[in-house]
């Protein structure tokens, strides 16, 4: 490594470059994306039979069923890890509203049509959400999903387990149709995005592009996290 | 049975009384159902509770336990006295047309005549018939001649006319010795056709049970009056207007037979089968369900005191000789003069002879009576099941040799048993699992210091299970069938049959060894008896059935029968060849035919019944001489030709001069129907017995309602004499009885379907099927008691206590006695749990032998104990 | 259905088809439960644990004769008793609870294990648990609440109406043990013959609602068939008081829970395609915008 | 009964999808569990409970050939025989547990006069105790005639009771030898 490698938060940042995340956000992120990436697979393959065969690639029907409690319950715990660390970004504000009306601009890439965003566009935000409060449901039919025989003892746990697993299901498909945006969005929309995600550090030209408010925030707050700026 | 239990599908009316086969005989009660499915039959059930079978009926009546003489007297009473009954049946197969003599009495009071208070039974002699053949046509004359049946003061007139009745010297401290024998039955009997006569059986026993109108029924049963008649029209219902071709049945089992008045409960059951024409006939008898895989074959083989082999009386200390024996035992025939008897125990000393010879062989001679003076005798004092346990208690008794029978459990009055036991010098137990017997001395409530004082000593030798034995059972079809070893006995356990062949050989040593010690007693018997097995110690049990069939010791030569010979050691057809010469030796006559020489007979399995009444002659065996109905004549009208034709069990036929038929005639085979023999062979009459005379009853010639020996109310038939007048109480202190006032609850035990007696407590399966003890009880009592299902409680009675837990039931209900509006609560007690079982020792419960609380009183004519019905009190534990 | 073996008609978990199935002649297995005869011996129950070889089951007092409170993975084959008071006097309803073996299974529909539950051409519905995920949706799929969970092995057992057995020629031994020929087996077809003739009987003899419980049974033979959706059942019953199946503790109409359908029916292909339709619109869109170009050139792409 | 299992139905999965991956995905197996008494040696016998007299088989492990055995496997009712016809109630059902049970007695135990439990003997000492036993009582309590020089020859001193399922050919042989002693309390289930 060079000496014009800065070190903060975890994160190397080299000339031309911003923190966008610190090492724990990204671990977090990644804890959550693996986790996630397994429950999807896992989930489909009891989801459909014509994708069943996941199963077997993960190691047959049982132990998914053995896996896929577990890792849910890990993937809850990174949600609400992330949550605390940014619930306060996600608060969707006037900007973000803003922001949305111009969602058609942004998506057909007339950006420049398309208001100005902070650290997290409307976009992000939305889909934060979106997987939030899925995983809230998620995690409460999930554990009467773990544990059915605890509720069949019930006379109405009969008649709530098929509901409570519909719930699951739709809960589990709203974040797939969110999740299929986000990478989309992350990998392959908005080239750079991974590289943020992955390292933490992003050019200042992309935060400038895609994060303008933000980029000016930052300037404004803290330059330090700016290295080697040219302004 | 006197039928069958595929037999059952036959019939058209069912009454099951006093027994529960859907719950203790499922596999049996399927004929049931399938009468029901297939004929339409109706099913009228009676029983204290409302149990499986009675889910099945059509009717049911909720009786209080030990008045079935009530509920029957009733319906014999409705079947007169609305003519529904078989006239030509019990005109000629039955006594009804026989004449009583005078000086008999009905008990309006309680008692019959003859009753002798000081010793406190009846001298029968003027239970008897008159002499004097057909006197049909002087009903009017002896009617206008005042010649009705007895009141008080006529009694005494002709009591004096009567021999006097013999004397009877009673031992202080001892039970009274039997009545001497008594005087015979007349051979030359008068009889009424017109079943008029005023003395006639059959206005005797109208007389009789008139008095069992349904309000009486009701008053003594606590069966609604207007119930108790739709029961009754539905039962004799088979019998409106004239109809000969239906056919009823009755079911019943030990529900009547444990009671102080059993014998008259199936007595009076029997004769209303009997009024109905229903004995004999295919669909119809009368039929006990033995509640226990061989206890009919134990019967038969005589494991009980009073009798020998094949029903043949054991000798007392009256018969000087045989010839006195034999005297005493074998009847002559006794009937009109213009009819026939064929009097089948005319035949006794044949088999008797033939008994002998196979016990002892050579050692029996007709020089020494065939060895008569070999066999014990009984007749002074009573030696039956609660008499044993009397004299263990009072130390007369010091060894029990017990054989799978686990005397603690059964009882009654368990308490007294255990503590005759501590009394006793040996005790030994051959079992297969832990039981309470063999463990009598580390029951419930004894402690290590306590066993340190019993002496008994106690051997328990691990026996064979069914499946380890081969050799042959009796159903209460009276079926033999062989069943064969499928596993060897576990660990070191052996075959019943070795361990008593080994006791029995060496006790033989023993006496062969000290013969000459003064000390020794009569040692002939046991060192003559015959044990020729090829391996002494443990006896082939093909061997032992063909001892049992018997075989010829001569050459036999009878040109009545074919083959018309026979040769010495040839095991022999039937019965009809035993000889009273000592040339025939049978183990027991009425198992003669089921080993002949061409093979077992019990061991066929050849499912055929072409008739396709049920019959299946072919598979196995049953005696008499594979006769699957008894009395079958009986199915036949007075010209030979069955009651019902689509039902043909046997008829004559004309040309052949014979009786042929798809059972085995049970019947003299070339008796011509015009000779008018009775079809109930056994009876020296040759009919059914309505009346029976003279001695055989002992507590009278026709069923009267007792109550039993602890009941709620007083006899509302004649309160002044509530119970039999011959039952005895016991009387030492552990023989405590209880009234009404201490213990309100009429209690009854029973089995329940998922148990057996007190074997499957120790099947985890059962055991998960019912797990605990429990008293079923009417809600109406639990709320009056406060007690909710599930609580534990605490049943007591003048014997003992047993806790357990309730059940509170909609399927027991209060009953309304005698007419008034207070309430009784019936109770009921299952008796599978004991202080051995698997389930014993759990901490919920405590766990004991139900008969704990049952009372020591029996039956005066069957010696059963009175289990079904006593008085508890149920509090709250 | 030959040489000792059954053939599949459709399995749990597993898409389209069962291979070669519906290839053989078809005739279905039934058994009639008349439960106007059955008298609660419990019979049926010890051979049902007997020939399926399980362990003792620990049971305590409940104040009834009933011996659980309702089936165990263990314990397949319950008889339910129903005390009733009519005005004719009482009544003790018996009846035989086992799995019904639905034709159209709600245990295999909601269960999404590849093989778990089969459905045999005959009829018999079966549990694989070398399959079984131990996910329990069976349970919540059965609306007649048989399925039950193994904790310490994780799987769901259930009645197989012996398919051992009957796949090598003999009856169930629930149906074999009976001792009151309550429980009667054969062709389905016969079977609602003779459960027929039966109801008929009882009429005549005044028990007037008797009828047969087959619930969803498309056979449009009058009498035959009882309110339900669930294509009718290979275990059918009489009962003496057919318009109240409830008294018998049956459920009037029975059928797969709404929701199980709609997760199992339209939410798979909705979800389904609803995937493949966003994959799709997501490809679309790269290729329509391709990626979010950058204000200022490309100088932000690292270079090492 | 722990039997080995035998697959006897193999599906392919028809996956579409799997096929397209080219992944051989286990093949479902519709297993049943073979018959386990398909081979299995059958002992007819009857049920010893009731007076129904249920035929039974008693299916046991082995051909009996000579180095095994019998090991009862399952019991289940005898469909030829006329009255039971292959059905059981729920006791004979259950007689596989009635044989093969943990609580069986499988060897002679005496209780001693005094002693709080059971001590082994071996068979030999039992049948030579109790004979002693039997010859002594009944030597002391043999009656030979009564007050009157009526002849009694009847021992009251020891009683034998008989058992339910007991055999006829056992109960015959207890007529034989209890008889030959004189003993009079001789009783049995039959009576209760």
């Amino acid at each position: 490594m060079s000496d014009n490698i800065e070190v903060r938060h975890g994160t190397d940042i080299r000339k031309g470059e911003m923190v966008r995340y610190t090492l724990r956000e990204r671990m977090c992120h990644w804890l959550s994306a693996v986790s996630y990436v397994y429950l999807l697979l896992s989930g489909l393959a009891l989801f459909s039979p014509y994708l069943y065969w996941i199963a077997y690639i993960l190691g047959g029907g049982p132990t998914i069923r053995f896996w896929h409690p577990w890792v849910g319950l890990v993937f809850f715990f990174v949600q609400m890890w992330m949550h605390t660390l940014w619930q306060r970004e996600m608060k969707i504000t006037d900007q973000d509203r803003q922001w949305g009306k111009t969602v058609k601009e942004y998506v057909t890439n007339r950006d420049e049509k398309v208001a100005p965003t902070g650290n997290f566009n409307y976009g992000q935000k939305q889909f934060y959400w979106a997987m939030f409060y899925s995983t809230l449901v998620l995690i409460i039919t999930g554990l009467l999903m773990w544990f059915p025989e605890v509720v069949s003892l019930r006379a109405w746990g009969h008649s709530l387990m098929p509901v409570v697993i519909f719930l699951h299901c739709i809960a589990a498909l709203v974040t797939i149709a969110a999740f299929m945006i986000h990478v989309y969005m992350g990998i392959v929309f908005v080239s750079g995005g991974l590289q943020g995600i992955l390292w933490g550090h992003v050019p200042v030209s992309w935060a400038k592009t895609h994060h303008r408010l933000w980029f000016e925030k930052v300037q404004r707050e803290d330059r330090s996290r700016i290295s080697s700026s040219e302004f | 049975m006197t039928n069958g239990w595929v037999d059952i599908k036959n019939t058209d009316m069912m009454l099951i009384m006093g027994g529960n086969p859907a719950e203790n005989h499922p596999c049996g009660f399927k004929w049931v159902v399938e009468a029901r499915k297939v004929r339409n039959a109706k099913l009228v059930v009676v029983d204290p509770r409302f149990q499986r079978t009675a889910s099945q009926a059509d009717l049911f009546c909720q009786i209080r336990a030990g008045t079935d003489v009530a509920f029957l007297g009733g319906l014999i009473n409705y079947a007169i006295q609305n003519n529904r009954y078989a006239k030509e049946y019990v005109t000629n197969y039955t006594n009804a047309a026989f004449i009583i003599k005078k000086g008999f009495k009905l008990p309006e009071d309680g008692l019959f005549s003859g009753y002798d208070t000081a010793a406190g039974k009846y001298n029968p002699a003027s239970w008897n018939y008159e002499e004097g053949g057909n006197v049909t046509g002087t009903a009017a004359a002896a009617i206008a001649a005042g010649d009705g049946p007895a009141t008080a003061e006529s009694i005494a007139a002709a009591n004096a006319a009567a021999p006097p009745p013999p004397k009877v010297v009673a031992v202080p401290g001892k039970p009274a010795p039997p009545p001497p024998p008594p005087v015979g039955l007349p051979p030359n009997t008068a009889y009424d056709l017109s079943l008029e006569h005023p003395r006639c059986v059959f206005q005797l026993m109208k007389k009789q049970f008139a008095r069992y109108t349904p309000d009486m029924v009701s008053k003594i049963t606590g069966i609604p009056a207007d119930r108790f008649v739709k029961a009754a029209d539905l039962l004799t219902s088979i019998r409106k207007d004239g109809d000969t071709k239906k056919v009823g049945t009755i079911i019943y089992s030990v529900g009547w037979t444990q009671h102080s008045n059993g014998s008259q409960m199936i007595r009076t059951a029997a004769m209303y089968q009997m009024l109905m024409g229903n004995i004999g006939r295919a669909g119809g008898g009368i039929n006990a369900l033995r509640g226990h895989s061989n206890i009919q074959g134990a019967t038969d083989m005589a494991g009980v005191f009073d009798i020998l082999p094949g029903y043949l009386k054991v000798p007392i200390p009256a018969d000087a000789d045989l010839a006195a024996y034999l005297k005493r035992t074998t009847p002559t025939s006794a009937k009109p003069k213009e009819w026939d008897s064929f009097n089948y125990w005319s035949n006794t000393p044949k088999f008797f002879a033939s008994f002998m010879k196979a016990m002892y062989g050579d050692a029996a001679k007709k020089e020494n009576d065939w060895a008569f003076n070999y066999l014990p005798r009984i007749g002074d004092k009573r030696f039956s099941w609660v008499d044993q346990w009397d004299a263990m208690y009072q130390g007369k008794l010091k060894g029990l040799i017990a054989f799978g029978m686990n005397g603690v459990s059964i009882g009654p009055n368990s308490q007294k048993n255990i503590d005759a036991l501590k009394k006793a010098e040996w005790l030994v137990v051959c079992e297969i699992y832990p039981e309470e017997t063999a463990e009598f001395w580390a029951s419930p409530g004894i402690t290590k210091e306590d066993q340190a004082k019993i002496q008994t000593e106690v051997y328990r030798l691990p026996g064979a299970g069914f499946a380890e034995k081969d050799g042959t059972f009796v159903n209460s079809a009276r079926w033999l069938q062989w069943k064969w070893a499928a596993v060897p006995t576990p660990g070191n356990a052996r075959l019943d049959h070795a361990i008593l062949a080994s006791i029995f050989l060496k006790v033989r040593e023993l006496y062969q060894k000290e013969k000459d010690d003064p000390k020794t007693k009569f040692p002939d018997p046991i060192l003559n008896l015959t044990w020729a097995y090829s391996n002494p110690a443990s006896p082939s049990l093909t061997e032992v059935a063909k001892e049992i069939n018997g075989k010829a010791l001569a050459d036999l030569k009878d040109e009545k029968q074919t083959p018309p010979e026979w040769k010495a050691g040839q095991q022999l057809p039937g019965f009809a060849w035993l000889r009273d010469d000592g040339t025939t030796s049978c183990g027991n006559w009425l198992y003669c035919g089921s080993w002949p020489d061409a093979g077992s007979n019990t061991q066929r399995r050849n499912p055929d019944d072409p008739s396709g009444l049920g019959i299946h002659p072919t598979w196995g065996w049953s005696w008499p001489m594979n006769r699957r109905v008894m009395y079958n004549r009986a199915s036949c009208n007075m010209e030979g030709k069955p009651w019902d034709p689509s039902r043909k069990q046997v008829w004559f036929n004309e040309a052949t001069g014979k009786w042929a038929g798809n059972d085995v005639p049970d019947f003299k085979p070339d008796s011509n129907p015009k000779d008018h023999m009775g079809p109930f062979i056994m009876n020296p009459e040759g009919v059914g017995r309505f009346f029976v005379p003279l001695a055989p009853m002992a507590d009278g010639p026709f069923p009267e309602h007792y109550e039993p020996i602890e009941s709620p109310i007083k006899n509302p038939l004649h309160p002044n004499q509530s119970n039999s007048p011959v039952v005895k109480k016991m009387k030492t202190d552990m023989d405590k009885y209880g009234t009404s006032d201490k213990f309100p609850y009429p209690c009854t035990t029973y089995r329940l379907t998922e148990h057996y007696h007190y074997w499957t407590k120790n099947n985890p399966m059962n055991v998960q099927l019912v797990p605990e003890p429990f008293v079923e009880m009417p809600e109406e009592l639990a709320a009056k008691l406060q007690i909710k299902g599930g609580d534990k409680v605490k049943v007591s009675s003048a014997r003992s206590t047993y806790y357990c837990k309730a059940m509170v039931t909609k399927r027991i209900k209060p009953l309304k006695l005698e007419g008034k509006d207070e309430l009784v609560y019936p109770v009921g007690i299952p008796i599978h749990w004991g202080y051995r079982g698997l389930g014993d020792g759990r901490p919920d419960n405590e766990r004991t032998p139900v008969n704990l609380l049952s009372p020591t009183v029996v039956d005066p004519n069957a010696f059963t104990p009175e289990f079904k019905g006593f008085l508890v009190n149920i509090e709250k534990a | 259905m030959s040489n000792g073996t059954l053939e599949i008609k459709a399995i749990s978990g597993h898409s389209g088809k069962a291979p070669g199935s519906g290839v053989s002649r078809d005739y279905d297995v039934c058994k009639l439960v008349d439960t106007t005869t059955c008298i609660g011996c419990k019979a049926c129950e010890v051979a049902c644990v007997e020939w399926n070889g399980y362990e003792f089951r620990e049971t305590t007092f409940a104040n009834t004769y009933q011996t659980m409170p309702e089936t165990a993975w263990n314990f397949w084959n319950l008889i339910k008793f129903n005390e009733m008071e009519t005005d004719s006097g009482m009544q003790w309803l018996m009846r035989k609870d086992q799995c019904m073996h639905c034709e159209e299974p709600g245990c295999l529909i909601a269960c999404p294990a590849d093989g778990a539950i089969v459905q045999y051409s005959n009829g018999i519905v079966d549990f694989n648990q070398a399959n079984c995920i131990g996910c329990q949706y069976c349970v919540s799929g059965c609306p007649f609440n048989i399925p039950k969970f193994n904790a310490a092995t994780k799987k769901v057992y259930k009645c197989t109406l012996c398919s051992d057995r009957v796949g090598a020629g003999l009856e169930p031994a629930c149906i074999k043990s009976c001792p009151t020929g309550c429980l009667h087996f054969g062709s389905k077809e016969d079977m609602k013959f003779e459960a027929k003739k039966r109801v008929d009987q009882l009429i005549a003899n005044g028990h007037n609602d008797a009828g047969i419980y087959n619930p969803g049974d498309p056979d449009p033979t009058p009498g035959v068939s009882s309110p339900g959706s669930i294509g009718g059942t290979h275990v059918i019953y009489v009962l003496n008081d057919a318009k109240h199946p409830e008294n018998y503790a049956l459920p009037a109409d029975p059928s797969v829970p709404l929701f199980v359908k709609l997760w199992k029916g339209p939410l798979k292909w909705i979800g389904g395609l609803g995937m493949l339709a966003g994959l799709a619109a997501l490809f679309g869109h790269y290729v329509r915008y391709g990626p979010k170009p950058l204000d200022e050139g490309d100088e932000g792409r690292r270079a090492q | 009964m722990g039997l080995s299992r035998r697959e006897f139905f193999k599906v392919g999965t028809g996956s579409a999808a799997a096929l397209l991956l080219g992944f051989d995905a286990r093949p479902v197996l519709a297993q049943a569990k073979e018959l386990k008494i398909a081979r299995t040696t059958e002992t007819r016998s009857t049920c010893p409970y009731c007076s129904v007299s249920c035929g039974v088989i008693i299916h046991t492990l082995g051909d009996k050939a000579k180095n095994v055995t019998a090991q009862v496997v399952h019991v289940e009712g005898d469909p030829d025989h006329p009255i039971n016809r292959g059905t059981l109630c729920p006791k004979g059902a259950s007689l596989q547990q009635e044989i093969l049970n943990d609580r069986r007695l499988k060897k002679p135990q005496v209780r001693r006069p005094g002693k709080t439990g059971w001590e082994d003997i071996s068979w030999e000492k039992a049948i030579e105790e109790v004979a002693r036993h039997i010859k002594k009582t009944r030597d002391e309590t043999f009656v030979e005639k009564n007050a009157d020089g009526k002849t009694l020859n009847r021992c009251e001193g020891f009683a034998f009771n008989g058992g339910c399922t007991d055999t006829n050919e056992f109960n015959y042989l207890v007529v034989k030898a209890m008889r030959s002693m004189g003993v009079v309390y001789m009783e049995n289930q039959a009576r209760v």
